[in-house]
């Protein structure tokens, strides 16, 4: 049999795609699509291996090389179809391929691949923030098996997981990056509860998690013991490459383009913004946020062209946040008493929808690295500054 | 006047904030939020502080007053602010009561005034009808036939509209959209036919009415001041009731400062208190500096009226503007400061990051007032 | 266009800094200031650039130019902005020059260009009237009268004019002060009857003169462009210029950012060096940030023009908006953060920071640049 | 002799200024006063003792008490008298006061009661900045004499002055504020070297004084050798009590007020400042002044009613050093290109000057405590945050 070409198999993904994906899900990923047809859908693609389309198949896999991998993924996004990730998939599923046992991988990765099994993630703990490294959750051998005891916080589909990748610390003499453990373990055990937490912008899509006396087996433990720092550093950069997976991470821009709201809500008067103050902050916003795709644009030009000199990507977090977050400050400015519903009649649902985005935008400049830390690590790292 | 407490100042300061502590912890007003409670306030805590004299404070013995200042109100709203408690001053003391005061005649007065010392009575101010705040910007109009007026507009952000007995109604009996001239301001019974009155919750977790006017008869004897020129009361009473906020603000927004500066002071961070760090410390030092420079110009806010003073308008649009500004800054680096915990719900510091975002807005943010400013200083 | 250098402008920026660091220390700068040299800057070092093929970079192989970019253009205008190299580039090639290319006939530009691009000859543009940027805002008057005409009137801020061999002038044959039509480009020699110009000093060490025209005759021949259309001219001169200047600006504040960074990390306080101090350090990474995203939006600009691409102007103000920002903001935290040895003339961390200020000012400032791009783009 | 009242004390002084002050000195203090009328002056008033009028008779000074003292400056300052002021009387006689010997009292407090002889300080070094104990010119004994080498910056009058009151490290293995000796000499002999400081603004009131092997007496030294931090700070509490003396200090305000420049550059149209954003920046920078004032109104009265609690004063220095530079940079952007004129025609008077003294108040902000100084004053001791 020769060996498919490119071409063919972008034929084939096209016909395949057609087959099977029903026009109620050509519709992008939206959260209130008809779970029949998703459900078959995802079956659908499971039975294919395209859930995780480079994993090997004997994981359940598509067992494509990135060529094709890509090519599925641009024909999926043509036609709009639901795509289909995790943590499983995004983050610890990369992780295990990499160092995990040949037990593990079989024991979890065939579910991931399925979507079966859902996972979140235990890193944050409350009193750690920023400070990741010295998290206090621990974990005591009792025979085979892990005693684990302490806190999680910011754990993003807590309520609906499976299972947790979670980091404990086994050994609290030694130095803080060198006592951790990287660890799985059933969510739906004693010793585990889950504890929605609501935020100021009144959505519940993250956990705290108590654990007491919660149980995981030694053999569960992934890379070495007292090495799970090393092993969340790899999974961290899992995430980065994947864009942050669908569930979670740091919140997006406005749905409407800023400056449509901004003419709308303050009108114009002789073909130009009605106030001149709000004028102006929207002139500089669009400069900023031209500045900042260009500087991104330029960054990856640098380092394809390996005409490297200061680190500029380095700023994309920390000015990216700031300007998500100016952003919605001048809707917010622009819609001034309208942008103060909560809910009832008088308020316009993209507007009451704006208000909770202003909210849900405050975190961008804390979570995945705080501001401050961002302006840290450029005066340390890129700016090379004495400490 | 000076700048600092008088010792009856300190004395009603330390009772309110006993007050405040004792019956209104912030968890109260969350809990009213939560459970979606009906009047969105306390009633009964209300008449506890006509009880106390201190919703008459503005007005005159003759109506059941204490005939006080805004020296001694600020006193009681930057504890009320302090703690968040949402019972309606804004509403119904500086917005409603002082369209009375300052426009009513005397039988009108003695008719309203009494029960709302006491806390029986609840009045609304409703004249905005657009997001942002332009007060002239009237389209609700009021025609006369005979004796009586027909009042038909839709009017927004009426606050504590939903619970008052008296909606005091700016409409327009003369002139165009946006004209200073040819507006009214009519005392509209909040049982009047007609009327529709819609809650809204707010951000803040306080309420705000959306009220619609079909055809609502008042009979002119109701009208506040003179007629086509009720744009002289409003302005008086907004700026009354701008400095009255802005003394709720300042309550809110120091209170958020310290509990922000509590939080760097011990909050540990790679082994050291994060309040070590010298970026977080100029920022607290800025904070500090800014809060300071607030309380000073909010004092002398209340010192121009309290002393007849000409530049009450200047005073009022020049603190608003300010505290505007101190509550955009203070509400922004608390909910920083805390890192994630100030993004939920149960930390209680973004209860007033809320608050403070819904203050900076009521009756003009800081741009609309530092024009305001501009066009009194003449230019 | 990428937004990177090309290789052929990387081997340009190596020749251009060494020419620069060679050739022309801030020393020689200082030296030109305080001798109150009469040129201001030295003709032989220009001439030498000209040699290089870098004052013809824009024009024509035709008349002698290179026939290049603003992105080769720009590199070396960095490089002289970051020694404060004083020489014509923004009078000679971006203002007069580019008016000839843009609006002269054939035979001007045969008659002017060649001498420019070889450093011969040197041109002004004389357009603006008052101390804020107001392109449009011209009182100065020519009346056509037979086969000339006669111009009448005032100019201010003309860059370089007392040594320029031509002055082109925008005056008003039609339309009035502040009218977009009604504007005429004259190329008028400096020498002619009439003319008189006066040389001031200049804050950064540079020259600007005031000159007075009493009806100065010129040969309708040397109108650039459609009389009474030259603002077609002007804007898209403007632009050009501006992308330029921009360009020039972040060499200076990279170089004041660069010296202040090596001043933090060396400097000791209280037994440490002052780079260690995490304010200090907050406010390096906001510098440098806002210098990496002016050297992205001015990179791009660049682009637009040599890409013929249709939104060169909104570029434009977009670039000069920001870098007049940045220059305000580096400047102002180069003089702090040196303390008080950076208040002395003899450290030259101070020459920068006047540089940069009159750079932010000339051709228009943020304000200015915002208010553009906003009417631009439609609001 | 009955004592006299204060009423009489009144008439005489104003019999006095009559008799003895000259029409073309009732100006007010100006640099270009006539030389031969204001030596007159000078005499005159020295001969009463009134340079220096609460010091001792013995010592030149008046002999007057505080409430004398007071009536005398108010009618000098109704008439616009010059007043003498100098480094002498305002900071080194009121240390040697309190702190000299006798001999030294004897020496140097008479001279300076004329207004004869003429001091500097040398306090700042190039390198120690805020941190002024750090200073390294050193003093080593030879004799009954100290041999001096090392540099100051920063010091005012340098070039006119005789005499210098210096801080030198006289022990170099002590801590840093323990090695330190307060110490007297002239500034007119080999080993002293002055060289005059240009600014920004093109001024050059101060000075670099360099000390190559310079000499001073061991018995001018003021206070215990290795003592002189203490004297140094006291010095300075002087200087803050008398408003900075007349020589130096921080630079001023605008002359004309703030808002008359901007009406007047930029124009009304339709009695509204012609361009908004400045209209905008005028208004915050007009209330922040008045913010300013009234703080520090309140902070006075705090302090006079005991009714203290977070010290207020504290921020002072450090607004109003922003504020100003605020200022300027408003009028600057105000002028537009009529700013950047330094000198040659096309340029008014007035815009010249606010040019300069844009530039000059940019040393507002370092002078006196750097901003970063005051912030961190304002956090450990106002804020008790910890260190």
């Amino acid at each position: 049999m020769s060996p498919e070409t490119l071409e063919e198999f972008q034929q084939g993904v096209r016909s395949w795609i057609d087959e099977n994906l029903p026009a109620d899900l050509r519709v992008g990923n939206r959260k209130d699509l008809p779970g029949d047809s998703l459900g078959k859908w995802i079956k659908a693609v499971a039975s294919k291996g395209w859930v995780t389309p480079q994993w090997p198949t004997e994981y359940g896999g598509g067992g494509l090389d990135r060529k094709q991998a890509a090519i599925l993924m641009k024909e999926l996004k043509a036609v709009r179809a639901p795509i289909i990730s995790s943590f499983g998939t995004s983050m610890l599923g990369p992780t295990l391929l990499e160092l995990g046992t040949d037990e593990q991988k079989q024991e979890f990765l065939p579910a991931i691949s399925r979507h079966e099994v859902k996972w979140c993630q235990g890193y944050s703990e409350p009193g750690a923030g920023s400070d990741l490294a010295s998290l206090q959750t621990r974990a005591v051998k009792e025979g085979d098996e892990y005693v684990i005891t302490g806190q999680k916080i910011w754990t993003t589909g807590a309520d609906k997981a499976d299972w947790i990748f979670c980091l404990v610390r086994t050994d609290p003499d030694a130095p803080k990056h060198e006592g951790i453990t990287f660890i799985l373990f059933p969510m739906h055990q004693d010793g585990v509860e889950v504890s929605p937490l609501t935020l100021i912008d009144g959505s519940a899509e993250f956990s705290q998690v108590f654990f007491n006396g919660a149980r995981a087996k030694a053999n569960h433990v992934v890379g070495p013991v007292n090495g799970g720092w090393t092993v969340a550093k790899r999974l961290l950069q899992h995430e980065r490459t994947t864009d942050g997976g669908s569930e979670g991470g740091i919140t997006g821009a406005l749905k409407e383009n800023l400056t449509d709201i901004v003419k709308r809500e303050i009108g114009l008067k002789d073909g130009i913004l009605a106030d001149p103050t709000l004028r102006q902050r929207l002139a500089a916003q669009e400069l900023e946020a031209r500045a900042l795709s260009l500087t991104m644009r330029r960054a990856g030009e640098e380092l394809r062209s390996g005409q490297v000199g200061r680190d500029i990507g380095s700023l994309g977090k920390y000015r990216w946040a700031n300007m998500v977050k100016n952003e919605q400050d001048l809707a917010m400015a622009a819609m001034g008493a309208q942008g103060l519903g909560w809910s009832g009649p008088g308020f316009e649902d993209t507007q009451l929808e704006r208000t909770r985005a202003w909210l849900t935008t405050r975190a961008d400049s804390i979570w995945g690295g705080t501001n401050e830390v961002q302006m840290n690590v450029i005066a340390k790292r890129v700016l090379k500054m004495p400490e | 006047m000076g700048l600092i407490l008088t010792e009856d100042q300190v004395i009603l300061r330390e009772m309110a904030k006993s007050f405040f502590e004792e019956k209104s912890p912030v968890e109260r007003m969350r809990k009213l939020r939560d459970s979606r409670d009906e009047t969105g306030f306390s009633r009964a805590l209300w008449k506890e502080m006509g009880e106390l004299g201190w919703l008459g404070i503005l007005f005159p013995e003759a109506v059941g007053g204490a005939e006080m200042g805004y020296g001694e109100l600020g006193v009681v709203l930057s504890e009320a602010g302090r703690l968040l408690a949402p019972e309606p001053f804004i509403s119904t003391v500086l917005l409603g009561g002082n369209a009375i005061l300052l426009g009513g005649t005397e039988p009108l007065q003695k008719e309203l005034l009494p029960d709302l010392c006491t806390g029986d009575r609840l009045v609304s101010l409703a004249f905005q009808e657009q997001g942002r705040f332009a007060p002239y910007s009237v389209q609700t109009s009021a025609i006369r036939e005979g004796d009586s007026y027909r009042i038909r507009g839709n009017k927004i952000f009426v606050l504590d509209g939903h619970v008052s007995n008296q909606i005091v109604t700016l409409a327009r009996t003369a002139g165009s959209t946006d004209q200073r001239e040819g507006l009214s301001l009519f005392v509209v019974d909040a049982d009047s036919p007609g009327i529709t009155i819609e809650r809204a919750e707010m951000l803040d977790g306080r309420n705000a009415a959306s009220i619609s006017f079909e055809d609502v008869a008042v009979d002119a004897s109701r009208v506040l001041g003179e007629p086509d020129h009720a744009a002289d009361i409003l302005d008086a009473v907004l700026d009354r009731a701008t400095v009255g906020l802005s003394a709720e603000m300042l309550g809110s927004f120091e209170e958020a400062f310290e509990r922000t500066l509590e939080y760097l002071n011990t909050r540990e961070q790679f082994g050291v208190k994060i309040g070590t760090f010298q970026g977080l410390r100029h920022r607290a030092a800025d904070m500090f500096g800014e809060l300071e420079f607030a309380r000073s110009i909010v004092r002398d806010a209340q010192n121009a009226i309290d002393e007849g003073r000409d530049d009450i308008a200047e005073c009022a649009s020049g603190a608003k503007a300010r505290c505007s500004d101190v509550a955009q800054l203070i509400g922004g680096e608390a909910i920083q400061m805390h890192g994630g915990i100030g993004m939920t719900d149960e930390e209680e510091i973004g209860l007033f990051f809320k608050r403070l975002k819904a203050a900076e807005i009521t009756l003009g943010d800081a741009i609309y007032h530092r024009d305001r400013f501009a066009s009194l200083r003449g230019y």
